[in-house]
């Protein structure tokens, strides 16, 4: 799999401590899914910024996604919380 | 249909913005805007400030959409989207929606409908900042119940 | 609730007004204007103005009765009505409804519901000056089926 | 029984030609519909205007009325049409 540049906003930046990253997966990482199981298991502060799914949003693109949504193709993936703007 | 989205970090005049859109016509019968702003507290404890992050980029398309998404619903006439990003204190202003059309169901359905998906789905996060330190805003189960009173059948989009 | 009311023939500033309802103060978290304006065709044709005549007295007793009513179906923290009257021209602003609330559905409710009684039950008529002569502007079925939608079982009042 | 104010508007007023004016109805007039039907009695423009009462719309002392509603005690009655502010 190609390069793929990861972009986190609010808590989930925080608990990362990044803004962004640039990571290589391995190709049985297929859907946005896949990826967050994948980023979870890459130590503590993933494990904590991923630890409940249910509430990470993603985005492909600057598309919102689902969980199943398959990341062939992407260039930028973004992970957050719901939103509260407005 | 002649739309204006901001994102910004200055504040902005709603009065100024809402007259822009019928400055010079004669078609426009009906313009509502809706103002939303910074509070002093927060499930009743004062605050300090709320800081806005955003995506850039996403959220500006994820306006623009649903924008045009409002303006296939209803006979608009004119639209403008400004959210402030950034470090805003109580009493500020923090996002604004005006809708111009020639009848006020048509824009008032809009700006709600605008609203409830700037809470839902555009991608900005709130943290407050008060004396106990900073937290992040959860989102509501009543803003998600009232963007799903807009939802069409699924299969339009990826996420909806 | 602070709440102004005004019938008046000169215009007014809607962006002042709203900014009137929430300076000084950070409970307001949403602010709805509504400003209806006079559009420069009526079905079509075109129009030279609106004169608009009114009931003085009950015309004010029935906003002061509606925005008192708005207060207590929904937690407002200010409302502003102003009704013009006389001659009004092509995109001269005709009435505006201005409410403030922690948050945006009480506001927005508030509005449109304002906004709706005043289509159907404030004593105010419509006249259009035409190059065809003056008419005056037939009630439309639509504004009472908007109105009806916010009526209580009956018996609170002789003539709802 | 005593001494009424009636007040007109719009079209109303345009057709009785005039805006306001003092009447005594007989006893027999009781409710808004008697004074309805007692006005469209008094001549061609009375007549005029009120010759659909279904669209006549009434305000005993400033407040909105059915034509049902009794007439007693009243200081001043109006007519008018169904209204289009806003």
């Amino acid at each position: 799999m190609s390069q793929l540049k990861l972009v986190y906003f609010a808590w989930v930046r925080e608990r990362v401590g990044k803004a962004e990253e640039e990571v290589v997966p391995p190709a049985s990482v297929a859907t946005v899914a896949d990826l967050v199981r994948w980023l979870g298991a890459r130590g503590e502060e993933y494990a904590h910024a991923f630890e409940n799914p249910k509430v990470i949003r993603a985005a492909i693109d600057k598309r919102h996604v689902r969980p199943e949504a398959a990341i062939s193709g992407a260039r930028e993936i973004a992970f957050f919380p719901p939103m509260t703007g407005g | 249909m002649p739309a204006t989205i901001r994102l910004q970090r200055e504040n902005f005049d709603p009065g100024a913005e809402a007259a822009a859109l019928s400055r010079g016509r004669t078609d426009v019968g009906a313009v509502v805007t809706f103002t939303g702003i910074c509070r002093g507290a927060e499930d009743g404890a004062p605050i300090a400030a709320l800081t806005l992050e955003h995506y850039p980029g996403m959220a500006e398309a994820e306006i623009v959409r649903h924008v045009e998404e409002a303006g296939k619903r209803w006979p608009l006439l004119g639209v403008t989207v400004i959210h402030r990003y950034g470090r805003i204190e109580p009493g500020e202003n923090i996002v604004l929606v005006v809708t111009a059309s020639s009848h006020r169901d048509a824009a008032f359905a809009a700006a709600e409908f605008l609203m409830d998906y700037l809470k839902t789905r555009a991608p900005f996060w709130k943290q407050v900042e008060s004396a106990s330190g900073r937290t992040w805003v959860e989102a509501k189960a009543a803003d998600d119940v009232a963007a799903d009173r807009w939802a069409k059948p699924p299969g339009r989009e990826a996420a909806e």
